[in-house]
């Protein structure tokens, strides 16, 4: 089954040939050469991912494979296999990874095309897609991470990717540290389950829950721990400020990474690792709440965002926070079925967002633009269907998806409760926002940037944004069979007036957005101290810097000389003090050593004659 | 009559010797020096150490003293170097050390007299026999090596000494 | 003979380069690259034997040993001996030796042929240090490795040179006499229990020393490698000595002079005193622990780079620390494959910045900036070495600080989960070097003298070589476990057998395999192969 | 000479000590190292005197020979001292004690 292991090896294949090549000739490589190997490996990959998927899994829906490559190292008891796991869930994840991304690639290969970084560029996304890809496909936690800290790399890599800017590698850096923090406290959590279960081997972790109690501390603790990982990496609460900062990269990047794949590792872990969390109450309510609380506030951020990428940024953590929440009321298959879909309509919006930037010649504050629909109509309409999915329109992919969590969050709890109606709020939000967002940019009057538009979409852009759009109107279709990872799930029946309140919710939002931009003044809202509090976040950025930030750097800048370095050269300096006191005597004058000498006689012979 | 001499001998020893020490003009202290040794010479003779007393004069007084006359010499001090001596001997330069100096003297005839209870000896003469056997059969390693001493100082006054023509103010090595 | 002949090759091939670059100039590293690569492939002889041992089982310690009388008056003997730790560490440095002479093939300005003759000695030292199996013996090379690089450092160093030696010379002799007070001691003590007098490594592994004592002496050998690792209060020289020595000094004292430290610890102050050891583990982890963030906190703050990778040593090397104190198989092996990729990671960063100072005459990370536009090549292997320093998975640093971590969390959960920061510290140095030198503006310090040149093609053989290790290391570390093992479970073993014998004194008995929340409560979980924590 | 007419051993004793006291307050007073030499002279032999007083005392050959080694001493010192005066006055031209202060810590 050597096929599964060519996935993720073609697009690492890609950067070591991109990546090697600077290395050993000064001439960089063809641009033409360059899209060819970075396209072409991911599209490879993706192709083998759909002839995977017709030949082993097409209406099998218990199918699974397993491959180990080598031992990867066994010491004392501590064994692991570089080995691959594919059941449905990697499979769903598989074909996000190598579909989205190889459209992604491909209209990288237009996005980018003028940039002098055009080869490292691709180097980085085909790494990345190998690192997503064995994230993915791991069949234990310690490959997993390895995926997961590669995907953190080139996350870093992309977000700084035009390294000039200082603020583009602060944003990187940001982006790095902060999901380091929950990776740390998720690596944590991999050591326990290691001591308690001695092993890491997914499949084998999951056999030995089975003997488990439910609410077993250690679970607990372990599934908290696990969930730091994921909370940094899916840019949850409280770890969610890196996500808005990391728009400082290209565009396809934050389609690809910041919104379609990498930042949706927090879910899959969490799908991947169910049973675990299954077996705590404390660590499924944390989940769901850290969902909810996402949800609502990253909705709010993103209804006051004046820069087109940063509310597309806010809207995604929103969205993971409904996957976060779906997990959260254990409605696994919903919440990877939400990942689908939303990798679908992100990437979709974030390459029309795209497009919009680079027709404006990188115009990124919606406030300047407006009325655009005229002029870049392909955009328009890719963006609109977005749009739609993402305020769950209905028969759009979003519908399905989010409509399942939320009937999953009336299930779970029996009725009516918190988790849902945040859920409920959330989607009225999210209809706000995202209609809030296309009636800024594409209705209304022309804003000062929309004078110079040119339509940039050339046939490598439009190829994606079209494929992306069919995606994500007709996702909804593709529900994958997820049974057989999860379990069947019982259909729960709610009330009527519950699935209308969901349908309807939206709607309402996007009457509140017409009301609000197109009907009275756009910019009023965000002039309200409240509007002030949400454009940064709720203000997390202000108290980590001066709760975390600040005392560290202070601390490490006063220490920089070594305090404990100030002991030795103390001493140091004590005894060259003492030297210095001493050889004061030896002053080089023989009259004074014989007059001390002297002096020494008659104490010695005083002493002699008093006693 | 004995001790008459005794003590006339003394006081020219101590005053030649203070002669020596206030003297301004090299040569001339060095012929108090030479008067102070011929003064403890005939002290020698009178604690019965004839034999003493003869390398007192011959030795000390004789060979040694004439080694300084000639260095005296090779080092030309004249008039000027008398001028300098009265400008270096100030009552200031030697107040501290006159009154160090009686402490000590104070110190030592107290702790001499302290010993009232010394057991009377059996003082006698002692002639160059005596000395001769006691040094040549008790003491005869100790003569040995003060034998090598001389070896030794004699080698390394010839070596210091030695006018070398690299001379120019800085440390050598040695040769 | 063929230890032998390896140190001897060294040694010789130390004073031939220094005479041979009065025949001809520039002959001496000729000479240098010769000697280092017949010591190699005289190492080579050996590489039939990695990973055999444990295949066999009862395969003998050794590999390899030589004894000859030396002062048998004393018990002294010439006792060299080779088993996988030495072999790994030899061939580390070795590897090292040849990687620092490349790497700064042109660098030495003056007095070539005295460098290479201090080189090539400082590693006959480190090779003697890794294979004597006498105490003397030991102490003997322990010292010879010490004055040639105190000379690197003295003669080619940068500005602040002398006192940095003079610091580094302090610190190190003056732990070691430590060492050789512990060691007379403890052969002593061992000649008046048993009326033999020997300083063989072998026997006096059998000496019964009363516990205050053998504390004692312990701390005398733990003071001795605490220096030479460094360990938290006694780490202050080396940010000294690696910023003032000679780029190719800098890739010694990294890679392989600080590995003797650990390679003492686990060799001898583990065996030698294993009931102080355990006593002794929870502080030695804490210091670990402490080292590990206060580098990562230190190496954060520094404006100059060289110091900033020095600080950094001192991070990663309290992970050694921790490993080896943690006293379980998974940690100890964790700690051996952290000697050997920060050797490589460390030693490839000291190389880069020694390329960098050659080019741009300056280490002061204000002065430098976005040197990505004209040295995209040094860049990236840069950020390569960085990110390995920050321990990405997929490089051996990582399988590394993975395996410490995870053996020393079942011996202490909360000096685990403390040191498991220094993850985020490691980030926060590794991309903040990464920033300030090769991303952001452009901002060389001497625009007149055109862009600096790029890698040459000699310095990235050199470094991709390395890179390649490392990724390799990271994929399939399982060869080094394999060689290591026997070693590392003969270091165990006395350890272990101290915690059978007392079983009161250190939580539960053995055997105990009933609670797996026991191991909360013992620090010291029993043997208990079913969970994999101690062999 | 009659035995009988033989000082009493204090006597000696303290006629050396004050002999050692003016060599020792001549040795503190004088820069000249001429002089300093002569002190030195002085005090070696008021230290030789009270040998040769003690063993007169005690009717014990010992003194004497105590003071052949005291001479040979003194002999061995002052050509060594002149020499080395000599080699100093010819780098410094100066026989000023003061100014050898080399040895300075």
């Amino acid at each position: 089954m050597t096929v599964v292991a060519w996935i993720p090896m073609l697009p690492l294949l890609g950067f070591l040939v991109l990546i090697a090549t600077p290395l050993f000739s000064d001439r960089p490589l063809p641009p033409k050469l360059v899209a060819a190997i970075g396209v072409g490996s991911v599209g490879l990959a993706a192709i083998l991912t759909a002839f995977l998927a017709a030949t082993q899994f097409a209406g099998n829906p218990a199918a699974e494979l397993n491959l180990s490559l080598w031992q990867w190292f066994s010491v004392d008891g501590l064994q692991l296999d570089f080995g691959f796991h594919l059941d449905w869930l990697t499979l769903v994840m598989l074909s996000v990874v190598t579909g989205v991304g190889f459209l992604i690639h491909l209209y990288s290969t237009g996005y980018m095309r003028d940039d002098a970084g055009y080869q490292r560029y691709f180097a980085y996304l085909n790494l990345f897609v190998c690192a997503m890809l064995l994230l993915v496909l791991a069949d234990n936690l310690v490959l997993l991470y390895l995926g997961w800290e590669g995907v953190g790399l080139c996350s870093y890599l992309l977000i700084g990717f035009w390294y000039r800017d200082p603020a583009n590698g602060a944003a990187a850096r940001k982006a790095f540290v902060v999901t380091r923090i929950g990776d740390t406290a998720m690596v944590i959590g991999l050591f326990l389950l290691f001591t308690e279960f001695a092993t890491l081997d997914i499949g084998e972790l999951i056999s030995a829950l089975s003997t488990v109690q439910a609410n077993d501390p250690r679970v607990t603790l372990a599934a908290l721990l696990l969930l730091g990982g994921a909370v940094g990496k899916s840019a949850q609460l409280p770890l969610q400020t890196w996500l808005p900062d990391a728009m400082a990269g290209p565009t396809p990047v934050s389609a690809l990474i910041h919104a379609a794949t990498m930042v949706t590792a927090g879910v899959y872990l969490i799908a991947r690792m169910h049973p675990l969390f299954a077996l705590s109450d404390m660590a499924m309510s944390a989940v769901a709440i850290v969902g909810a609380l996402t949800l609502l506030l990253a909705g709010c951020s993103a209804l006051v965002q004046s820069d087109i990428k940063r509310v597309l940024a806010y809207s995604t953590i929103s969205q993971i926070g409904y996957m976060f929440l779906a997990l959260g009321v254990g409605a696994w298959s919903g919440a990877i079925f939400h990942l689908m879909t939303h990798a679908f309509f992100k990437a979709l919006l974030f390459l029309a967002a795209g497009s919009v930037i680079l027709g404006l010649h990188h115009e990124q504050d919606i406030f300047r633009m407006g009325g655009l629909r005229r002029k870049i109509p392909f955009t328009f309409f890719c963006f609109l269907i977005g749009c739609a999915c993402l305020a769950a329109l209905p028969f759009t992919s979003g519908f399905y998806s989010k409509d399942r969590i939320l009937l999953s969050a009336w299930d779970f709890y029996h009725g009516f409760n918190g988790i849902w109606l945040a859920g409920v709020l959330g989607a009225l939000v999210t209809g706000f926002y995202s209609f809030r967002l296309l009636f800024l940019v594409f209705f209304g009057r022309e804003g000062e940037a929309s004078s110079h538009c040119r339509d940039a979409n050339n046939t490598a852009m439009v190829l994606p944004l079209g494929m992306l759009a069919v995606l994500a109107l007709l996702g909804g279709l593709l529900a994958p069979p997820l049974q057989s990872v999860f379990g069947a799930a019982g259909a729960g029946h709610p009330p009527l007036w519950v699935e209308a309140i969901a349908v309807a919710a939206p709607l309402a939002g996007i009457a509140m957005a017409w009301w609000a931009c197109l009907y009275n003044d756009p910019a009023r809202g965000e002039q309200s101290a409240l509007g002030r509090f949400w454009y940064s976040g709720w203000g997390f950025d202000r108290l980590y810097d001066t709760l975390l930030v600040k005392p560290f750097t202070t601390l490490a800048r006063l220490n920089r000389n070594d305090v404990i370095d100030r002991l030795y050269s103390g001493t140091a300096a004590a005894s060259r003090q003492l030297h210095g006191l001493v050889s004061v005597s030896q002053n080089g004058q023989v009259r004074w050593y014989i007059a001390t000498l002297a002096v020494g006689t008659v104490l010695f012979l005083a002493l002699l004659v008093v006693l | 009559m004995g001790t008459i001499s005794f003590y006339l001998t003394a006081t020219v020893a101590i005053l030649s010797t203070a002669m020596v020490i206030f003297n301004r003009n090299a040569v001339h202290a060095l012929l108090y020096l030479v008067v102070s040794l011929l003064a403890v010479a005939v002290i020698f003779y009178q604690y019965g150490a004839p034999f003493a007393a003869a390398l007192e004069v011959i030795v000390y007084a004789g060979a040694i003293m004439v080694l300084m006359v000639f260095v005296i010499m090779i080092l030309n001090q004249g008039a000027a170097a008398v001028e300098q001596e009265s400008r270096w001997l100030q009552p200031r330069s030697w107040t501290g050390p006159a009154i160090l100096s009686a402490v000590l003297l104070v110190q030592l005839v107290v702790l001499l007299g302290s010993d009232g209870a010394i057991t009377a000896g059996t003082p006698g003469t002692i002639g160059p026999r005596e000395v001769g056997i006691a040094l040549f059969s008790q003491y005869v390693l100790a003569v040995e090596l003060a034998s090598m001493l001389l070896l030794a100082g004699l080698v390394g006054a010839f070596h210091l000494a030695r006018q070398r023509h690299a001379d120019s103010g800085e440390v050598e090595g040695a040769d | 003979m063929t230890l032998l002949a390896i140190i001897a090759v060294l040694f010789l091939g130390g004073i031939l380069a220094w005479l041979s670059e009065h025949w001809k100039d520039g002959a001496s590293r000729w000479v240098a690259l010769l000697s280092l690569l017949l010591a190699i492939a005289l190492l080579g002889r050996y590489a039939d034997h990695t990973g055999i041992a444990t295949a066999t089982g009862s395969a003998p310690l050794w590999w390899d040993s030589l004894q000859l009388n030396w002062i048998p008056r004393f018990g002294i003997t010439f006792f060299l001996a080779l088993d996988g730790l030495g072999f790994l560490l030899l061939a580390l440095t070795l590897a090292m030796g040849l990687f620092g002479l490349i790497a700064t093939w042109r660098d030495v300005g003056f007095r070539r042929g005295f460098f290479y003759f201090n080189y090539l000695w400082t590693l006959a030292g480190v090779a003697g240090v890794f294979t004597a199996m006498d105490l003397f013996l030991f102490f003997f090379f322990w010292e010879v490795m010490l004055v040639p690089m105190l000379l690197l450092i003295a003669v080619w160093g940068y500005e602040q040179r002398i006192p940095a030696a003079i610091k580094f010379f302090i610190f190190t002799q003056a732990s070691s006499l430590l060492m050789l007070i512990a060691i007379v001691a403890l052969v002593y003590l061992h000649y008046s229990a048993s009326g033999q007098l020997t300083f063989n490594y072998r026997e006096l592994l059998a000496a019964r020393l009363p516990p205050a004592t053998s504390y004692w002496l312990m701390l005398g050998f733990f003071v001795a490698f605490a220096v030479k690792l460094p360990a938290l209060p006694l780490h202050t020289w080396l940010p000294d000595a690696h910023t003032q020595a000679p780029t190719a000094g800098s890739i010694l004292l990294a890679a392989i002079l600080l590995k003797t430290g650990a390679y003492g610890l686990l060799r001898f102050t583990l065996p030698l005193f294993p009931e102080s050891s355990l006593a002794f583990a929870p502080v030695a982890m804490s210091i670990g622990a402490a080292s590990v963030v206060y580098g990562a906190v230190m190496s954060f703050a520094q404006r100059d780079m060289k110091r900033l990778v020095a600080y950094s040593s001192v991070s990663h090397m309290g992970f050694v620390l921790l490993g080896l104190y943690a006293l379980n198989a998974i940690a100890i092996q964790g700690a051996v494959m952290q000697m050997i990729a920060h050797g490589l990671s460390t030693a490839a960063l000291f190389a880069l910045v020694g390329a960098l100072q050659h080019r741009l005459h300056t280490r002061d990370m204000g002065e430098l900036g976005g040197l990505w536009g004209n040295l995209p090549r040094l860049s990236a292997i840069a950020l390569f070495f960085a990110v390995a320093s920050l321990g990405l998975p997929g490089l051996g640093n990582f399988i590394a600080e993975f395996l410490v971590l995870a053996g020393s969390f079942a011996s202490s959960r909360w000096i685990t989960a403390v040191a498991a920061t220094g993850l985020v510290g490691a980030a926060l140095y590794a991309l903040l070097m990464m920033q300030r030198v090769f991303f952001g503006g452009e901002r060389s310090p001497h625009q007149n003298s055109g862009p600096p040149a790029d890698l040459a093609p000699r310095e990235s053989a050199a470094l991709l070589s390395l890179a390649v290790l490392l990724v390799f290391l990271g994929l399939r570390p399982q060869g080094v476990f394999d060689t290591a093992g026997p070693a590392v479970a003969d270091a165990l073993q006395h350890i272990d057998a101290t915690v059978a014998g007392t079983p009161d004194r250190y939580g539960a008995p053995p055997g105990d395999t009933g609670a797996v929340a026991d191991a909360a409560d013992s620090r010291w979980p029993p043997s208990n192969p079913e969970r994999g924590i101690s062999p | 000479m009659p035995i009988e007419s033989i000082p009493a051993l204090h006597t000696g004793l303290s006629l050396a000590a004050v002999l050692f006291c003016l060599g020792l307050a001549g040795l503190l007073v004088r820069r000249n190292i001429i002089f300093m030499l002569m002190c030195v002279e002085i005090c070696t032999n008021a230290a030789a005197l009270a040998f040769v007083v003690a063993g007169a005392h005690w009717s014990d050959a010992d003194g004497q020979v105590m003071f052949v080694f005291v001479i040979t001493l003194a002999a061995a010192e002052v050509a060594i001292a002149l020499a080395l005066v000599l080699q100093f006055y010819r780098r410094r031209y100066t026989v000023d004690i003061d100014q050898l202060n080399a040895l300075r810590g």
